[in-house]
């Protein structure tokens, strides 16, 4: 086992139960700043997703008296915008619409991806109608993918026409094939690992070796790619909404503020639309950091 | 003879998290010119640490700590990278396990003897590929001229070998260090691969330091060997006179796993075979049947036990009067 | 002289591998196992050893062939079917870590099998799982653990009760010490020459580790190619083989022993793809006794003494050859 | 020899692509579909008679039933027609004929600046796994994967145009008062060089800045991050370890990882001017490119669904056409595939 690398004595450490699990987590948490600062992003964007619109010291959807656009002020901290609304209550709103879309497309997505993915990896190479379905779900994988998301994203809005649950579906439907192909590649390794052997011989049926022994272990990959699906859907969404095919307008959603605002970037009121965009990355570095940092926790090479 | 190689307490230790770990303790070791020494040890013994530690071939987070490792009279730990380039390869070369891994898979194999030849000696294009089909037909290589082309995928393990085996000696190899020679080869391939490489290193005066986990490879093919636990040598011995009595209850555990037949356990007493090797005192102490309160203190020093024999055990002695007696 | 417990014949076992070309991993092979019986099937990569193997526990099917099971045809029976008789055939596995769930404890990876034996209550579940653990002298305490908790030559040794606990008849050893060191290996194969002992066991030991083999089985077969070529007693086989290939590779065994030279018996080149085979003896193109009548036709197993059989036009010749060791 | 084998393995991958073509057409009709309420009325108006209704039905061809409609939009796509935009009132393939030099100008700037700058930056900062570059890298990494490609255009705009005037603004491919150059392969700057057309080329390649920088900051890190871990992969390979071994110099371990690298770094390129594809909609709305993204978004805002169908397909087709390319590329590469 040492002939390829020289590697450590296999010393197995103790680790029992949840308890260790959990305190390996802590240490690993406490060693990774870019780690703790994803977590505090995420903690607070669902927090704002709760509380948003109910904190902010100006309504969200209605036009506040007086003149438009003011600049960044005492009162208004990101100013107003071109209706005269308050951008700072409507930015702290936003994640209300933008975390509810992208958790439920993601969560769809996942589901959806890990149970096809599990079929389509597990029976691959097969004979019978399992191959054939296996063989059918890659192939139609491979065909969405073959249109560039956001084109299809905007394609499956445009013809459904805007609305939320119409991004929805768009966001899960294009992510499944991704989840899919995750999934897929890790059920691929594990299938090939003796125990599944082991399992036949001790008289299990094969959907119930697929589900029971060997999706629990390919569940890794799937799961610490969820966080960086959700930043990724939260920038499609926004995206879709900045042309005005996503979440109408007057929700306070971040890409439909930016669109807003980018006329008056080019007259000088940069505040319209930089503090909804620089919310926005913020929130989806945050998503792609806690994804990052829970890869390398999952990652067995990684420990220790 | 006088010797070529000499490690003098090399320690070597690994990073981790959680601080260093000692991978090499003071290991001090000597090669002659021509001679065939066998490394022996199991997983974690530190074995191809110490290959990779000779050539200098250590990335973080392994760390050379201490110690020199002294090739033909200079230390090769003070040597400036350029120097150390022309050497390995050249006066020191080594032969891999698995070696189809160690092959680029995109180029050629010709070009790859080529690309060595050249790192080494100012030699034309067409009299490195004159130079390689000579080497090629050296190790046995059937129809060379049409191999260089061949990529190291279309080549069989037991051909990646001899490939890898061909640029070893591609030049006046003075030290070649074999890893694991007979790792991921069938038992007709791997023993037709040990000829080769023994064939080879005599006719060129070559010294060699086998590393196996494999008893029988280094009872046919070596003329001294060294048993390696847990990142020390804890017997070096001729081979005749190893294989007739080990000097450390290590080794002869090692001897007796490794037989075809059972044998008898005697009045032995039973050891846990697996535990872990002990932070204080002498580390096999856990698995020894024959520890005493003393083994507990010290790590032993590794002593002359008999003529050309050292053993690194409180007990040597005293085992080997008794195998004798036997 | 004890009962036959697996008697198979003829097992051959053909995978398409495009462009209309086959390999044939095993052909035509038989043999028996009797009760409490070991026999090692040996041989070098592509001999089709595994495969042989894995189609007597139906973990692939085999093209054609028979195999009888204490008198049962398991191969005319559905895969439903043959559950009834898995308890009684089972595996113990090459990667000692790899052929556990990584996410199950011990005592659970160990009941697994039970579930097979719907009589068997959750107490009398846990009972037999305690049982093998005692067996293969693992302790209570690892029942809740998991198997990375353990050491190579531990998770050996689950493997090993998670095979003994349906108190099977036949145990199928995939080299079983190949992943091994030799200190922990030899734990392991003296472990196994117990149990065989003490349960009146039958395995069938499949490995290229000559000398593990000579150390725990009974009876060899040697394949080459996807064919037996030798069977016999294993001494018998190991002091004086009398196929070709078997003497060349037996006589590449390294014992520990400087001073055993075995007399060398060298078969030029390497071995062929097993893609496409020539008719005719799969030996003929390295063999230094070919002869014409090799190439045509592949040679009959013939019977030299009590159960000793040989593929092999020049056995007899062979024989004069005499022993391996050397002195 | 090679070129044997290379064309062998072409034809084959070339026989998958009408497979690919018709299952592409499939999903494009069945998304059509998608659409809510009965496309009728989108040309009958919603007040039209019962009689007027079942003249258009019969006239769009939607009372036949479904596979029969299929076959007739094979049809009418495999002979170029995609119908009238409702918008335009042109044939959607002029359209999309008039705006595709566009998109391909500004994603092929894109691609060959995040190569140029990506790889080297990946190799290098691969080698060198210390020092400030590679944090500056790392974070540049961790951030631009993060921020919409649309509002770093208009920061880019308000920085760059509105305050600095370095650059001109969001007005399209080329100043208004300067005329376009003539058209030979449709990408302005490479017709007006062509063409020694010297005021157009300078205000083509101004306008061009931005929104090429633009796709090249939030895209290239994906070029970056790729070639570098692939780059560090094939440096801890066990043959880079041998060739290190064997003591040949460091440049040539770097040659032996790099090649190694290779087939990733190709497979990054093509999914780059994938994603690009996707990306170009909106940088192409921000700085009114008039290419095929800025259509797009036209076509949904206003329900003109043959435009938008017409896209869509384009744009698969365009991909598997990348695709093609990279495993072509791909196996030239690697001798293993067959």
């Amino acid at each position: 086992m040492s002939s390829d690398n020289p590697s450590l004595p296999a010393t197995p450490l103790p680790r029992v139960g949840q308890q260790t699990a959990w305190r390996d987590f802590l240490s690993f948490t406490r060693q990774r700043g870019g780690f703790q600062l994803g977590l505090a992003i995420v903690a607070l964007s669902l927090g704002l997703a709760v509380f948003g619109p109910h904190i902010g010291p100006y309504p969200t959807e209605t036009a506040l008296p007086g003149m438009p656009l003011q600049p960044p002020s005492w009162r208004h901290w990101m100013g107003t915008d071109v209706s005269n609304m308050d951008i700072f209550s409507r930015v702290i709103a936003a994640p209300r619409i933008d975390l509810t879309i992208a958790l439920v497309s993601t969560a769809i997505a996942f589901a959806g991806g890990v149970a096809l993915g599990v079929i389509s990896g597990f029976f691959g190479g097969g004979r019978g109608v399992p191959k054939l379905l296996s063989e059918g779900i890659m192939r139609a994988a491979d065909i969405i993918q073959a249109f560039p998301v956001f084109i299809f994203a905007l394609a499956l809005v445009g013809f459904r026409g805007p609305g939320t649950e119409n991004v929805i579906a768009a966001l899960a439907f294009l992510n499944i094939p991704y989840f899919l192909r995750i999934t897929r590649g890790a059920v691929l390794q594990v299938r090939e690992r003796p125990f599944v052997e082991a399992q036949r011989c001790a008289g299990n049926s094969e959907w119930r070796i697929a589900f029971v022994h060997v999706m629990p272990n390919a569940l890794t990959p799937p799961l610490a790619n969820i966080s960086p699906t959700i930043g990724f859907s939260i920038l499609l969404t926004s995206g879709l909404s900045f042309v005005g095919a996503g979440v109408p307008v007057p929700t306070p959603e971040w890409g439909s503020m930016i669109a807003i605002g980018a006329p008056n970037m080019m007259t000088g009121q940069w505040w319209t639309a930089l503090f909804p965009g620089l919310v926005l990355g913020i929130v989806i570095l945050g998503y792609a950091l806690v994804g990052d940092g829970l890869k390398e926790f999952l990652d067995p090479v990684n420990k220790r | 003879m006088a010797p070529i190689l000499e490690l003098r307490e090399l320690s070597v230790s690994y990073e981790t998290q959680g601080g260093a770990r000692a991978v090499l303790s003071k290991l001090s070791l000597d090669v002659s010119a021509g001679e065939a020494l066998g490394i022996v040890g199991e997983s974690g013994s530190g074995k191809t640490v110490l290959v990779r530690s000779i050539l200098g071939l250590l990335d973080p987070p392994f760390r050379t700590d201490h110690g020199t490792v002294v090739f033909e009279g200079r230390d090769l730990r003070q040597l400036d990278e350029q120097s150390f380039r022309q050497l390995r390869g050249g006066s020191i070369a080594l032969t891999t396990p698995e070696p189809r891994k160690h092959l680029n898979p995109l180029i050629s194999i010709g070009r790859q003897i080529v690309n060595v030849l050249r790192a080494h000696q100012t030699l034309a294009e067409q009299a490195a590929r004159t130079r390689t089909i000579e080497l090629l037909r050296a190790v046995g290589i059937p129809d060379p001229e049409r191999r260089l082309a061949a990529y190291p995928h279309e080549l069989s393990g037991g051909m990646c070998q001899r490939v890898i085996i061909a640029m070893a000696l591609a030049h006046q190899t003075k030290l070649l260090l074999v890893d694991e020679p007979t790792a991921g080869l069938d038992v007709t391939i791997s023993r037709q691969i040990l000829d080769l490489m023994h064939e080879l290193a005599v006719s060129h005066g070559t010294a060699l330091m086998l590393v196996s986990r494999d008893l029988g490879v280094v009872a046919h093919y070596c003329r001294r060997v060294a048993v390696m636990y847990d990142g020390r040598i804890v017997e070096d011995a001729p081979v005749e006179a190893f294989f007739a009595g080990p000097a450390h209850p290590y080794s002869r555990q090692l001897l007796r796993a490794a037989a075809a037949s059972r044998g008898k356990r005697g009045a032995e007493k039973r050891v846990d075979a697996l535990a872990e090797p002990a932070r204080t005192g002498c580390p096999f102490r856990p698995r020894c049947p024959v520890a005493v309160a003393a083994c507990a203190t010290a790590v032993p020093a590794l002593q002359q036990v008999a003529a050309g024999r050292r053993a690194r055990c409180l007990r040597a002695e005293a085992l080997l009067r008794q195998e004798l007696a036997a | 002289m004890a009962a036959t417990l697996l008697q198979v014949s003829d097992l051959t076992k053909i995978f398409p591998v495009g462009g209309g070309h086959q390999l044939k991993a095993v052909s035509e092979v038989s043999f028996t196992i009797r009760r409490g019986e070991a026999l090692a099937l040996v041989g070098e990569s592509g001999s089709g050893k595994t495969t042989t193997g894995r189609c007597l526990l139906r973990l692939i099917e085999p093209t054609a062939g028979h195999i009888q099971f204490d008198g049962v045809d398991i191969l005319a029976q559905t895969q439903r079917q043959f559950r009834a008789l898995r308890p009684r055939m089972q595996m113990v596995f090459q990667e000692p870590y790899d052929s556990l769930s990584p996410r199950m404890r011990v005592g659970r990876i160990i009941e697994e099998p039970l579930r097979m034996l719907p009589e068997l209550d959750a107490a009398e579940r846990q009972r037999r799982a305690l049982e093998v653990l005692g067996m293969v002298r693992l302790g209570r305490a690892a029942y809740d653990r998991y198997p990375h908790q353990f050491s190579a030559g531990q998770q050996q040794r689950i493997g090993i009760a998670r095979a003994l606990v349906t108190r099977p008849d036949l145990v199928l050893l995939d080299e079983p010490t190949s992943a091994l060191d030799v200190s922990v290996r030899a734990e392991i194969l003296d472990l196994l020459s117990d149990l065989q002992a003490e349960l009146g066991l039958a395995y069938l030991f499949i490995s290229h580790d000559l000398t593990a083999v000579r150390r725990v089985c009974q009876r060899v077969a040697i394949m080459y190619l996807g064919r037996i070529v030798e069977t016999g007693e294993t001494e018998q086989i190991f002091e004086a083989p009398l196929h070709p290939y078997s003497r060349a590779l037996l006589s590449s065994v390294l014992y520990p022993d400087p001073a055993s030279r075995l007399s060398r018996y060298v078969l030029t080149g390497e071995i062929p793809s097993p893609i496409d085979l020539p008719q005719g003896c799969h030996l003929a193109s390295r063999c230094p006794m070919v002869e014409p009548r090799c190439r045509s036709a592949y040679p009959p197993m013939d019977r030299f003494g009590e159960g000793r059989s040989v593929a092999c036009y020049r056995a007899q010749e062979m024989r004069a050859l005499g022993g391996l060791t050397t002195h | 020899m090679s070129s044997v084998r290379l064309l062998k393995y072409a034809s084959r991958r070339l026989a998958l692509l009408p497979v690919q073509l018709l299952l592409v057409s499939l999903i494009v009709f069945v998304l059509v579909r998608q659409m809510p309420g009965d496309p009728t009325f989108l040309y009958t108006g919603p007040f039209a008679t019962t009689e007027r209704v079942a003249e258009v039905r019969k006239q769009l061809g939607l009372d036949e039933p479904t596979y029969v409609q299929y076959v007739r939009y094979l049809e009418r796509i495999a002979y170029g027609d995609f119908g009238l935009s409702m918008r335009t009132s042109q044939p959607v393939v002029a359209d999309l004929r008039q705006r595709l030099p566009a998109t391909m100008e500004l994603i092929l700037y894109a691609v060959v600046f995040s190569v140029l700058i990506g790889v080297p930056l990946g190799v290098y900062t691969a080698i060198r796994s210390k020092g400030a570059l590679n944090r500056g890298v790392f974070v540049y990494g961790m951030t631009s994967g993060a921020l919409p490609d649309f509002w770093f255009a208009l920061v880019a705009i308000f920085i760059f145009f509105y305050k600095l005037h370095w650059l001109p603004g969001p007005i399209g491919r080329i100043d208004l008062l300067i005329s376009k150059p003539q058209n030979i392969s449709g990408l302005y700057t490479v017709d007006a060089l062509l063409t020694g057309n010297w005021p157009a080329l300078a205000s083509a390649s101004g306008q061009l800045v931005l929104p090429v920088a633009t796709l090249v900051f939030i895209y290239m890190s994906l070029v970056l991050k790729n070639t570098r871990s692939a780059m560090e992969d094939m440096l801890r390979s066990e043959f880079v370890t041998y060739a290190r071994a064997a003591g040949l110099p460091r440049l040539m371990q770097w040659r032996y990882a790099l090649r190694n690298a290779m087939p990733p770094i190709i497979t990054v390129t093509g999914i780059l001017t994938w994603f690009l594809l996707g990306g170009a909609v909106l940088v192409e709305t921000v700085f009114a490119w008039g290419g095929l993204g800025q259509y797009a978004v036209q076509s949904v805002v206003n329900s003109d669904y043959a435009a938008l169908q017409a896209v869509v397909l384009f744009s698969a087709v365009f991909t598997m056409v990348i695709f093609l390319l990279v495993d072509l590329a791909y196996f030239l590469i690697d001798p293993r595939i067959k």
